[in-house]
């Protein structure tokens, strides 16, 4: 029989669960020997801490930050893996306003969500001199900062720029704060280091099948993901899944770097230091905390589907 | 107050037709305010895209309206025999009302954004769900009663003692009928909250998967920049909460119209 | 039946509304209250039915225990939320009769004070005296065997009040019960009494007795007796006296 | 309704020392569960260990309270002003009250998180921040108030016209004072939404980076898993609303106390 | 002073109130309405007041214009929470007086009903009689040409209340006021009125007026004339006559 496994997002289904979705209806999972939910997030849902009281087995993380901070509160959750290289997090502004350097953005006043306030800004102002008092509040409504051309927003590379070419009719000046220094992990996998211990082969099984996922979400057939994405989230559009995936590809969200021959899911002690040392600094996280225990790289970087990659 | 109103055949038209023209004016002056100052519909779309996108999406919206008023009749049912019961409780003595009255407070002031994610762990997610609308809708109901409990006439309450009436039957004869106009007042302040608790809740307890609420509608959309369906489920939000306040409105004007002075319409 | 000994009741705002007042009601007498307002009448018959307890003193019942009692209060104290009928219903309806059962009793009472036609009338739709009424046949249903009424006729008209007074003095008779009276009818209380205990105000207490020696039930003629007239003049004289001179107004 | 403890010193000790003793064997309780289930202070913290957070985290945790309880006040404030003024304004007429009440119906059934974003856009963000409160606030205010307007005894309404009192005067002399009694009631209620409210609105239009109040150290800390600091915050909100809740409860019995039956002790 | 022409009312439950009502209040006169209970009696006084509209017939004033109008309500109708002082300086206070300037004639209408000592307290702390009292004042302290009092001494003892009559006809002596009247007491209303009007019950209309031909005010004496003797037989003879058969219990 297979080994009934649930699996929480951070937020609505939406093409950056691509492979995720792809591993649950291609049959990936069942190949392994698992039955997978995916149980969806959303703005309040916190999946993270349903992961952490076992009410499910595994996480998917946001960035690193969240789970340096889960060392810090001696939380027992660890990353197993990373499905993108680089987070999606981006900045964007108007263009031809004198915003066009990410420089010129400390200036103007900036729509700031609560979770990017404790994360990615805190490392924005001790890299780039960002302010507090610019910051507005964001929730995930793009309309305040298209009715002021002199502002900036956060995003997700994937979506709101294609809100805004979509409302606004104009493409918005794109700064991915990941190939500005930002390099966290993204979209990682967690689970509870007890099941780590008690049930490696599943977690290995899991973090397998979904790597494979990744691949054919990227290079194969992705007609049926999408579907299921569609079904959990009716008001995902075509248009805006070939968007995201077009983003992920041109980015090189997923695939880059370390994964060209480590296999997607590639994590390595020196990205994580390097980013660990950058959030001490920003005053992130505190200097003492004990980062490795944060993540293994026990599951990962041993080249799985690297032959499903189109040459 | 109005006495050129009362009774007359006319003044009940214009109850009826006054209203509505208020209301349309209303919607007027939005559709030109938005036209006049060219708001992008992304901002605030014009009641007329809002109207075209409620019958559009009325297949997506009547499912999610519906999955909201379950919530929100389920919480209602659940603040309406919390909150009774807890004021009964509370009127059979002191010590119990000053001893729990502040946990019932705390309940009413705890932000359930904070306390949803703890209460799926502990409750399945319908339950949780249920928890946060209860706790939003419960407070007003709750102090209404006890209010309107502790209000019975002090003369009655005198007639009652003198044959023998036991606790029970002093409740039901008399300090329930007595707090009916206050709960009635809590009812229609409850009423309202419900339906906000259960858009709350829904959002506190992020169960988007199994129910796709107005809540949930109004988040992706507003996340896709689908302003005109943000209104749209918006509108279903008001009036469903308007039906909500009518129907209890009439249903105290059926109840107190006979002794109460609040919707009594005096012979004069 | 019960005797009051030593009774008083200071209420918390200072006024001594009653000051060592001894009092006994014997079983089957009618005995009524005469006393200038604010004397404390009322508040002597809201002690002996048990729902103001006294500052000082005691009550003592005959048997141990208070009796089943009927009061009417000053004011008419009805339900607005409920007819007529269910009014009268209450104090049987708390004993858990059922309106069937209930109902022979109900419209009796109600045809005897006159309201039979107003059954189904709720209180807001009824003149002062009516309401009034109510609360009569409400204290009346219940037959009980001590009967407390505090100016139960006062918005009555005289020719009605007549015949409620004939009607209660037969109904005693028939019940064999006890009754506390209050009134400001000097007329009123010869005529139905076998004893008037004359008060006086702050403190209230008792200043004089009369003993009305005439049997019960009595009829129009006795209006017309020497006793009558002679008992008449002698409450009139006990309540000028019961007033200290600055209360004399 | 009890009356062993009616007025007698034992009574009045008892009053006090019993919710104190209830509300430390909840506090044991919860400390008690925690041991014994062996729950993780990560998911459910000891009371101790919320003790000692509150203590070390104090700095943090006082700065945010402060400015959660300034938009607190200043929501209730304008709740009590915006809801007393919109019941008199409806009291003045049946048309006014039927043509405009839907509107205050739909303002209180409105999520001011969806609407949140649009305050932002046209107003700056102190005043949208208690805007938003302020929308949570008022309902009960407004609809326990025009309840008690419209529960004037008549009799005295007559009076009043008798004696030609203008309708100024009928509503200062006769038509506040009758209301008191549901007022306070409303206030009771608004009280606790207004902290509701000032959280809601710190969530939903603040600005964290100014006004960091208890809303933000909340998702901050929930963001990094600090649920002994997440409950820290919990407790001040807690005993901010019962504080409020205190406070109100002893004006009425002051405002009440001489003629009102639910705060009357009757001598007997 | 006032013409009330053919005036009905009816109310929305059916009940006919008043009937084809013709009455003509004199200026200057002291009218009492005389009869049933429940036959309309206040209903006729608030639609003088202007409180109650008829459904039928019309209200004709003399001047064309209401007068200024004090009015005993048939229950007292206190403001439960001001207090007895502030209860009486209402209709001053209506007319923009202050407390300051209205301290005088307070205090004497106060003392006029024997509640000097009780200005401070709040009505829930006063008897029936007392709380009666203070609405009384309260109708007085206007001074108003025209006084509407419905049953203001029913709750009060018989010394006080003669007591009260002879101050209410020295002060309508003193005001020239019009005084329209309702009690169920024959005697007063022979002792008090220049006119009685005796009304009939369902439907209200007025069945016989008797005149008593005496100057205001009166003394003591007045109660031993032939006049009074023979005006009293009278109104109780209309009195029974008013009472339909069924009504008569
Ligand atoms: N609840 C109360 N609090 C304070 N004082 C009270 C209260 N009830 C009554 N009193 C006072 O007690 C005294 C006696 O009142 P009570 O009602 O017994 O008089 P009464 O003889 O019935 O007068 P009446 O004939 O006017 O009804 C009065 O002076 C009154 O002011
Ligand atoms: N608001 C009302 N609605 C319906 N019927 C009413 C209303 N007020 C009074 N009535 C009816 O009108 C009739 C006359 O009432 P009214 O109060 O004028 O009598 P009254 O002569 O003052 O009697 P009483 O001497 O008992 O005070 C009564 O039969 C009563 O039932
Ligand atoms: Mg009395
Ligand atoms: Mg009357």
């Amino acid at each position: 029989a297979l080994d009934k496994v649930s699996f929480g997002t951070n937020w609505f289904a939406e093409p950056e669960h691509g492979g995720f979705y792809q591993a649950v209806v291609d049959g990936t999972y069942a190949k392994y020997g698992l039955d997978v939910t995916i149980v969806q997030g959303g703005p309040q849902a916190n999946n993270l801490l349903l992961m952490i009281a076992g009410k499910i087995d595994f996480y998917m993380g946001g960035n690193m930050i969240q789970t340096y901070a889960a060392v810090e509160q001696k939380v027992p959750s660890v990353v197993v893996a990373a499905m993108f290289q680089k987070d999606p997090q981006i900045i964007m502004s108007h263009p031809g306003e004198g915003l066009d350097k990410f420089e010129d953005l400390t200036k103007s006043p900036i729509f700031v969500g609560k979770e990017g306030l404790a994360s990615f800004f805190l490392w924005m102002e001790s890299a780039y001199g960002f302010k507090e008092e610019m910051v507005r509040p964001y929730n995930y409504n793009t309309g305040p900062f298209l009715a002021d051309k002199k502002s900036a927003q956060q995003g997700y590379v994937t979506s709101e720029p294609f809100a805004v070419e979509k409302q606004a009719g104009f493409r918005p000046n794109v700064f991915l704060l990941a190939d500005l220094g930002f390099n966290t992990y993204a979209t990682t996998i967690e689970t509870r280091q007890d099941l780590i211990d008690k049930n490696p082969d599943l977690v290995q099984r899991f973090v397998d099948a979904s790597i494979i996922g990744w691949y054919h979400y990227l290079y194969s057939d992705n007609a049926k993901a999408n579907e299921a994405i569609k079904k959990d989230n009716p008001d995902m559009t075509d248009e805006q899944i070939a968007f995201s995936i077009a983003k992920l590809k041109e980015y090189g969200l997923v695939d880059s770097g370390d994964t060209l021959k480590l296999g997607i899911g590639a994590m390595t002690d020196e990205r994580m230091k390097s980013f660990f040392d950058k959030m001490v600094k920003a005053g992130v996280v505190k200097a003492d905390t004990d980062y490795k225990q944060a993540y293994t790289l026990r599951f990962v970087d041993k080249g799985v589907g690297l032959d499903l990659r189109p040459k | 107050m109005s006495e050129a109103a009362r009774g007359s055949a006319g003044g009940r038209v214009l109850d009826v037709i006054l209203p509505i023209l208020v209301f349309l004016a209303a919607v007027a002056g939005w559709e030109a305010v938005v036209r006049i100052r060219n708001i992008p519909h992304y901002l605030v779309p014009a009641p007329s895209l809002v109207a075209t996108t409620l019958v559009s999406d009325w297949p997506t919206l009547s499912g999610s309206l519906w999955v909201t008023l379950k919530v929100t009749f389920s919480a209602l049912f659940a603040a309406v025999v919390g909150g009774v019961g807890l004021a009964i409780l509370f009127a059979q003595s002191r010590w119990i009302e000053r001893s729990f009255y502040p946990f019932a407070v705390i309940l009413q002031v705890t932000p359930v954004i904070a306390i949803a994610p703890l209460l799926v762990i502990y409750l399945d997610p319908p339950t949780a769900v249920l928890a946060c609308a209860f706790i939003v809708a419960f407070f007003p109901i709750l102090s209404n009663t006890t209010l309107g409990l502790a209000s019975a006439d002090h003369n009655l309450v005198d007639l009652f003692k003198l044959y023998g009436a036991s606790r029970w039957q002093q409740l039901i004869r008399l300090r329930l009928p007595a707090a009916l106009p206050y709960f009635l007042g809590g009812l229609r302040v409850g009423g309202g909250l419900s339906l906000i608790g259960a858009i709350v809740a829904e959002i506190a307890a992020g169960t988007a998967g199994q129910g796709s609420g107005l809540a949930f509608r109004i988040v992706e959309s507003t996340f896709r920049q689908n302003m005109p369906r943000v209104f749209a489920a918006l509108v279903l939000i008001a009036v469903t909460g308007i039906t909500i306040f009518l129907f209890f409105t009439l249903l105290t004007h059926l109840l107190l119209r006979h002794w109460h002075e609040s919707v009594r319409r005096r012979d004069t | 039946m019960l005797a009051l000994s030593g009774v008083g009741k200071a209420f918390s705002n200072g006024i001594v509304a009653l000051a060592a007042l001894d009092l006994e009601v014997r079983r089957g007498e009618f005995l009524t209250l005469l006393g200038p307002s604010g004397c404390g009448k009322s508040t002597a018959l809201r002690m002996i039915a048990g729902l103001t307890e006294p500052s000082a003193g005691a009550l003592t019942w005959a048997g141990g225990e208070r009796p089943e009692i009927g009061f009417v209060f000053q004011e008419p104290t009805l339900m607005p939320w409920a007819s007529v009928f269910n009014n009268v219903w209450l104090p049987l309806r708390l004993r858990g009769i059922s309106k069937a059962a209930a109902a022979a009793s109900i419209t009796d009472a109600l045809a005897l004070v006159g309201l039979a036609d107003f059954a189904k009338a709720y209180p807001r739709e009824l003149s002062g005296g009516m309401k009034m009424r109510v609360s009569i046949a409400r204290a009346l249903v219940l037959r009980p065997p001590l009967l407390l009424m505090d100016e139960p006729f006062a918005a009555l008209d005289e020719i009605t009040r007549f015949k409620l007074n004939d009607d209660l003095l037969r109904l005693k008779s028939e019940l064999g019960a006890t009754v506390v009276f209050v009134t400001h009818s000097v007329y009123e209380s010869v005529y139905l009494s076998t004893r008037i205990a004359v008060m006086a105000a702050r403190p209230g207490r008792i200043v004089s007795q009369i003993l009305i020696e005439a049997p019960l039930p009595r009829g129009e003629e006795f209006r017309t007796t020497a006793l009558y007239n002679e008992r008449c003049r002698a409450a009139s004289q006990a309540l000028m006296e019961a007033l200290s001179p600055e209360d004399r107004l």
